[in-house]
């Protein structure tokens, strides 16, 4: 790990890990109780079950809220779905339209060896998402590395078919991620659209058939571009451990998994989804998925100086449950951002250093790197002198993943153009600039030091206030970004289940105890 | 007393003038040309391409200066003052500051059987509508989000135990007119509860507009595509103008 | 067959440009209403003025996007060829180089009398003429600047000792057709050494055009305004085609 | 002197100086034998003596070439002014017409007490001088310190009431130094134009009415700005004493002053611009005016990274000379240029190690850093972004005086919102990374470390290679920019005249003793 710059003290880092585990603990303590109608949507889709039924209400759903009023769910869709196999459904397709019938589901009675009736489709599940992490590891290990940090565009026409095109041109003007920005507050549907879709609300609607389409075509130019290209979609929300197993269906690399962000900025129900961000992490830690997480959201529009603690804590917080979801070093792609007002006098020494703490407290972590918003303006040449400062001091400090800043950000969705630019303009000063961050040292005791030490400081603080009442308690105290959420209210707490003595979820049971697969990875 | 005015580069009346954009065609000599001709029919005579970029396969961008023809006479336009511009965020929770000296309450729901709150929601809460940030950020407003499926009674009771400003409903479902039956419930309630004259009411959905949103008694109506900034510098017009403050 | 193109912003024929400049009046609603309608004038519509800066006390600093209405139909330019763009300096010096193998001589001076040098220098020496860098600068010349007032027969010995491949004259002073007698004096002087094919002949000055060398026997003329990138790549084509090279 | 970041060998820094004293010696060993026609004009015009005849040419012409016809050059004009006044010449002007008669100059004899006669005249020459140093002294106190680096802007209309419209909308939008281009090539006339010009050649031709008239114009907006506008102008070429003057007399506070430019880049006679460089330093330097290199003229076409030995060799010759000339090291404003390709990797740590070098090695000269021009395109997005990079770096090594990029260098003389664009940027990165200079450290054995010590050794190697047969002989051989020019050849070599024993310049020798004034200075 390289001599740290900062001088960052090491015990107070280990506080803060030591006092997010509490926070962690505490969360799982009162999560793994539970289980909610996302969860157990879940379970069925990777059983197999799909598609949707004469009024396009996905089969997953009719099934799960049948389950629900019989009463049945606290005990998990797993055990209904074998025991219809044991009681001798023909298949998983039968047996979910089974659950689906409320009469059937009501007479539907528990069978002793539903466990041994269910396996082969548990394994057949299983194995597809293992099947897609040794594909993705042998196209990586068939390229040379790529070159860090990794440039991710967005697409973000709203028609799957418009995407395609867009997202072929991005990555060969040489973006390496590429991401569909969902339709907008899709975090707030408690159902995944199905099929591929034309039209979205600011974005494109996260459907297992649009991620399948847009693997396909950015599979399609990887010769060609002599590279792999990642592609990136949303799971956070109602909806966080589906979208999660749809990708790991259908090999997305990337996905924003982050519950913080859902109960903060969409005010979703803190328990259901802090329950659901459990299985969806243990989902994209198998599948060998690198997850993002929504530390960018508390600095576009309060201060980025002040709320920087916040970032922080946030990101500590977030680690240790994505490591007891078990997730990798390598998979926490924590988040944060380059939102300091440009007019600040000294504001590039404090981007730099809190960029550097970052990258020093966690050297592992693929961390995400995002582009000035709040303070761009209709000045598109200060925008792209923005994003230009933005690049280099993902360089400085070696980040791993650049989200390109648009010149446009303030005016529109990036035209074709606009995303040329950001790409030519970040594998530029990335070339010019390549060993930058192996060269830098700071003046010991100098600004940037004792910024990044002040942050820490006030970061361990704020981990202090949260693991006193734990996470819930904080969240309802509006600790992050002034924003009071209980546990009680918000979205879905209507979707959260408590678990019976005999609950039982075989997918969560099999990533808990399975030793994550080794190799190339992201 | 006409008064013609062209663009200045580094001389009176030169015109100059910087255009870019993307033609969808491989770059080529051919498309250089293009580029010039397409400008000069934007009125700017000698066209100098400064950059023809390919930016994909069948794409290639331009930048352009050139001296534009065009004149514009000011006393034409002196008359209609211009419109201003929409009010930032920060300008709007000034305003409220310096007018109320205190948060404006705002209740919303979707009515009723309405399930649909994905559209109230982008109004409300923190992340907004694709950028444009919802009320929560404001801090002039106290949002609360009664979320989905409120009857009209419970409405009537919030509205009066918040001693609310205004309330925003949404209604998406309409089939036979049921979102219009509910709307009308909501201000009969409030009528009989006299309630109405204490709030701003607002309808919005899908299928809503301003016309019939004034039609059934509101105050005003939002249908698709409406963002939060909007709403909110609405509110503070309509709640100033309710409440006599200026 | 008709192939109209248009602007590709994210969706075919959206039309989006970019535009920005400046207009000579104070920062104000009006200016920006006044940079709206200019844009309009030039074809584009929804102009959203993204910026209006005040950059002096009566220059305002516009950038608008809009959507462009005009098309341009393609096989209207495919029939005459667009002119391909000046070649740079790399692109001379790299085609010197394969074309001839060796340095291209290349003499120059003021006629006679005649003392003024600063534009023959500006086209010769390193520093060249606004930016526009002189033949010095070219790997692929070895430029000979004589310097001023310089007779016919010293011109005629120099040719032949450095077996100049190019000969470039400067007449400035041009009272009772002085300029005409020098170079004149010169063509006949090469002529009688049998040295007048063997280079290429220009002649250069303030009050010479291509015209008026032609007509006095020489390959070409050059006047006011000339750069020394324009006369580098027209020596190229004149000496590979004397020489017969290509 | 802040400590040193690269580590440079003092020992290797002293023997560069060594060498260039060398050279130095060597040169004034030859130059100290001649006297030349732009610096006997000067002393005349010191003296007071201007304006043209009916055929517009300058008084000082007529009468030096006069002088020289009648052989009595080599004595120095200052003789034969003194004499005539001895001789009963009413005034100045009256003794310059005298010399400028034919007849008169050949008929006029050396008067015992000619340097009496001559005394009231040139104190009041030399009071003009120091009165002016003293007004921009008590000016630029009578404000608050001014930010660096001192934001340098370009106006170059060709019409000096034009420029003085430009210049101030410069000065108002921030620029801190406002330089007016002149005519291109104007270096190469051996005389220098009369009166207000409003046509020129790619610029604005310098004259001492333009002088006076940018002045007054600047000065007028002082207040209004609360800080004071430098003025710079170019003296380099056949004139290079005379304008010196001239910019002493109307209060220029800045001038490109190097005579290297002039033999490498105008081809103008070596001995003829070293003999008079000499003489214009001594009057810069009395009047406390800052003179500028121009070392960014190697970096324009040459490859910038192979260029950089020979741009610090050439700083450590104009160093010692411009010292031998009276110089102080606060107004020796050495040249560089921000100039490598920046696709090139690395390019942009090549560019902080050559900055911060110039910064180690010359602590308290003014360094002037040029913006790119030799990979600027039409793409002015991209050069937005390089200036960007060129400012950060400006700012980030401490350098002194920016001379600011047009985002449009490529394309044309800078459009107003080009300059107001320029500045915003310039004055907004300076904020936003105030003291940065003061945070960064290089790793010990890094690149930029590593660089910056090969470029010291190779401009020592260069030093050698100059210093073994002297300046001339280095010139001759194409040492700096592979451009041969032999010491008796190039414009103005007709110009220079060998002192006789009887030579005099009373301005040369009261600058050669006079202490130069202290205070507060540019
Ligand atoms: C998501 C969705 C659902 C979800 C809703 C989940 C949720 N939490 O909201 C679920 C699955 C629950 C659902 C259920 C049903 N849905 Co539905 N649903 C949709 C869908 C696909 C998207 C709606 C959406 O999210 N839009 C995105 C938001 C951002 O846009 P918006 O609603 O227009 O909101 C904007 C503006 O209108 C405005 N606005 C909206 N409300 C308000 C309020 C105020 C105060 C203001 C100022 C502004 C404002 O601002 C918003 C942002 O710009 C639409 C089809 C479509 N693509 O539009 C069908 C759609 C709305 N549903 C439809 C139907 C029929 C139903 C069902 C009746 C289906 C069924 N037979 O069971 C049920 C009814 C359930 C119920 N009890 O209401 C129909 C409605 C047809 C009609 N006009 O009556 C639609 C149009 C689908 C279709 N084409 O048939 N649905
Ligand atoms: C500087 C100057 C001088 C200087 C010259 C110094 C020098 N080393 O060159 C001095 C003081 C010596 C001078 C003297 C005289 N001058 Co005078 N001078 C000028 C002045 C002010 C500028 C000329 C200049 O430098 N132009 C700048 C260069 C860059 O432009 P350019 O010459 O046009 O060159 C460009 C193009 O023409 C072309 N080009 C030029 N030569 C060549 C050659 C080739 C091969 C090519 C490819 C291109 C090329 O490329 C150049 C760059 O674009 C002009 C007036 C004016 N403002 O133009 C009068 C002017 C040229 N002079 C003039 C006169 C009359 C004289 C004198 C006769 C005055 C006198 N009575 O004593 C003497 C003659 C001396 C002599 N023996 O020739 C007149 C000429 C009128 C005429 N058409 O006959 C002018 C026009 C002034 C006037 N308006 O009266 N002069
Ligand atoms: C972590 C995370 N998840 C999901 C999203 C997508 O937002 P939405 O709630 O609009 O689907 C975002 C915001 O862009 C995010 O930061
Ligand atoms: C040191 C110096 N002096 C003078 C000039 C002015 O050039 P010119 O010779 O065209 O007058 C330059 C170049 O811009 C320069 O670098």
């Amino acid at each position: 790990m390289a001599a740290s710059k900062l001088g960052l003290s090491a015990e107070r880092i280990a506080r803060c890990r030591s006092l997010a585990r509490e926070v962690a603990d505490g969360v799982r303590r009162e999560t793994a109780k539970y289980t909610t109608v996302a969860t157990e949507r879940t379970v069925l889709r990777l059983l197999g079950v799909d598609g949707v039924d004469a009024e396009e209400v996905p089969i997953p759903n009719r099934a799960i809220e049948s389950l629900a009023a019989a009463g049945k769910m606290n005990r998990g869709a797993a055990v209904w779905m074998g025991s219809a196999l044991a009681h001798g459904s023909g298949g998983v397709a039968e047996a979910a339209a089974r659950l689906a019938d409320r009469k059937g589901a009501a007479a539907l009675t528990e069978h002793p060896r539903w466990r041994d009736a269910l396996l082969p489709h548990v394994e057949k599940g299983l194995e597809r998402i293992r099947g897609n992490r040794a594909e993705r590891e042998r196209r990586l290990a068939s390229h040379p590395p790529d070159e860090r940090p990794l440039l991710y565009a967005i697409v973000a026409t709203g028609n799957i078919h418009e995407d395609l095109v867009q997202a072929q041109a991005a990555a060969r003007a040489g973006a390496q991620c590429i991401a569909v920005i969902r339709s907008t507050a899709q975090s707030l549907l408690d159902h995944v659209p199905y099929g591929a879709t034309t039209s979205g609300f600011g974005g494109t609607y996260a459907t297992q058939e649009n991620f399948r389409l847009m693997r396909a075509a950015l599979d399609s130019i990887e010769d060609e571009l002599g590279r792999y290209v990642r592609l990136v979609n949303y799971c956070s929300g109602l909806c966080m451990p589906e979208i999660a197993a749809m990708g790991a269906f259908e090999r997305l690399d990337m996905m924003l998994n982050d519950a913080l962000y859902g109960i903060i900025f969409r005010d979703i129900n803190p328990l259901r989804t802090l329950i659901d961000q459990n299985f969806s992490r243990r989902i994209n830690a198998a599948a060998g998925v690198v997850i993002n997480t929504g530390e960018d959201n508390y600095l576009t529009t309060a201060d980025a100086v002040e709320q920087a603690p916040a970032v922080l804590a946030s990101q500590f917080i977030n680690e240790r449950l994505a490591k007891d979801a078990g997730l990798e070093d390598w998979q926490i792609g924590l988040g944060h951002a380059f939102e300091i007002d440009p007019e600040l006098e000294d504001g590039l020494l404090y981007e730099i250093a809190q960029a550097e703490a970052a990258r020093e407290i966690f050297p592992d972590a693929p961390l995400k790197y995002m582009p000035p918003t709040k303070h761009m303006t209709g000045n598109v040449f200060r925008g792209y002198q923005q994003n230009a400062l933005f690049v280099l001091t993902s360089v400085a400090t070696g980040q791993s993943i650049h989200l390109l800043g648009m010149l446009t950000e303030a005016l529109h969705t990036p035209f074709l153009h606009d995303r040329w630019l950001a790409v030519d303009q970040a594998r530029t000063i990335r070339t010019n600039a390549r060993h930058l961050s192996e060269e830098l040292q700071f003046a010991p005791e100098g600004r940037i030091v004792r910024r990044a030490r002040a942050v820490l400081a006030e970061a361990e603080a704020l981990l202090e206030r949260v693991a006193a009442g734990g996470l819930f308690a904080a969240l309802a105290d509006g600790v992050f970004a002034d924003t009071r959420r209980r546990i009680d209210a918000g979205r879905g707490y209507e979707g959260v289940v408590e678990r019976d003595a005999g609950y039982a979820n075989p997918f969560l049971e099999a990533f808990t105890h399975a030793p994550a697969a080794t190799g190339v990875h992201a | 007393m006409k008064r013609s005015v062209r663009p200045y580069g580094d001389k009176k009346n030169d015109g100059a003038v910087q255009v870019s954009f993307t033609l969808p065609m491989a770059k080529s000599a051919l498309a250089t040309e293009a580029a010039k001709r397409y400008v000069s029919q934007m009125g700017i005579r000698e066209p100098y391409v400064t950059l023809a970029e390919s930016i994909a396969p069948d794409f290639t961008f331009f930048v352009v200066y050139g001296r534009a023809t065009h004149e514009i006479d000011l006393s034409a336009i002196s008359a209609e003052e211009a419109p201003a511009g929409a009010l930032s965020r920060e300008e709007i929770d000034a305003e409220i500051a310096r007018r109320f000296g205190r948060r404006l309450i705002v209740l919303g729901c979707a009515l009723e059987s309405d399930a649909h709150t994905v559209g109230l929601d982008a109004i409300f809460n923190m992340k907004g509508f694709a950028g444009d940030y919802g009320l929560e950020r404001y801090h002039g407003f106290d949002a609360r989000n009664l979320g989905a499926q409120v009857p009209v009674a419970e409405v009537a009771r919030r509205v009066r135990e918040a001693a609310a400003d205004a309330v925003l409903v949404s209604a998406t479902v309409t089939q036979n007119e049921i979102h219009v039956r509910h709307l009308t419930d909501l201000v009969d309630m409030l009528e009989a509860e006299r309630l109405r004259d204490r709030v701003v009411l607002v309808a919005g959905g899908a299928r809503v507009d301003h016309a019939l949103a004034k039609e059934l008694g509101y105050d005003a109506g939002f249908g698709p595509g409406t963002t939060a900034s909007v709403v909110a510098a609405f509110l503070l017009e309509e709640i100033s103008r309710h409440q006599g403050v200026s």
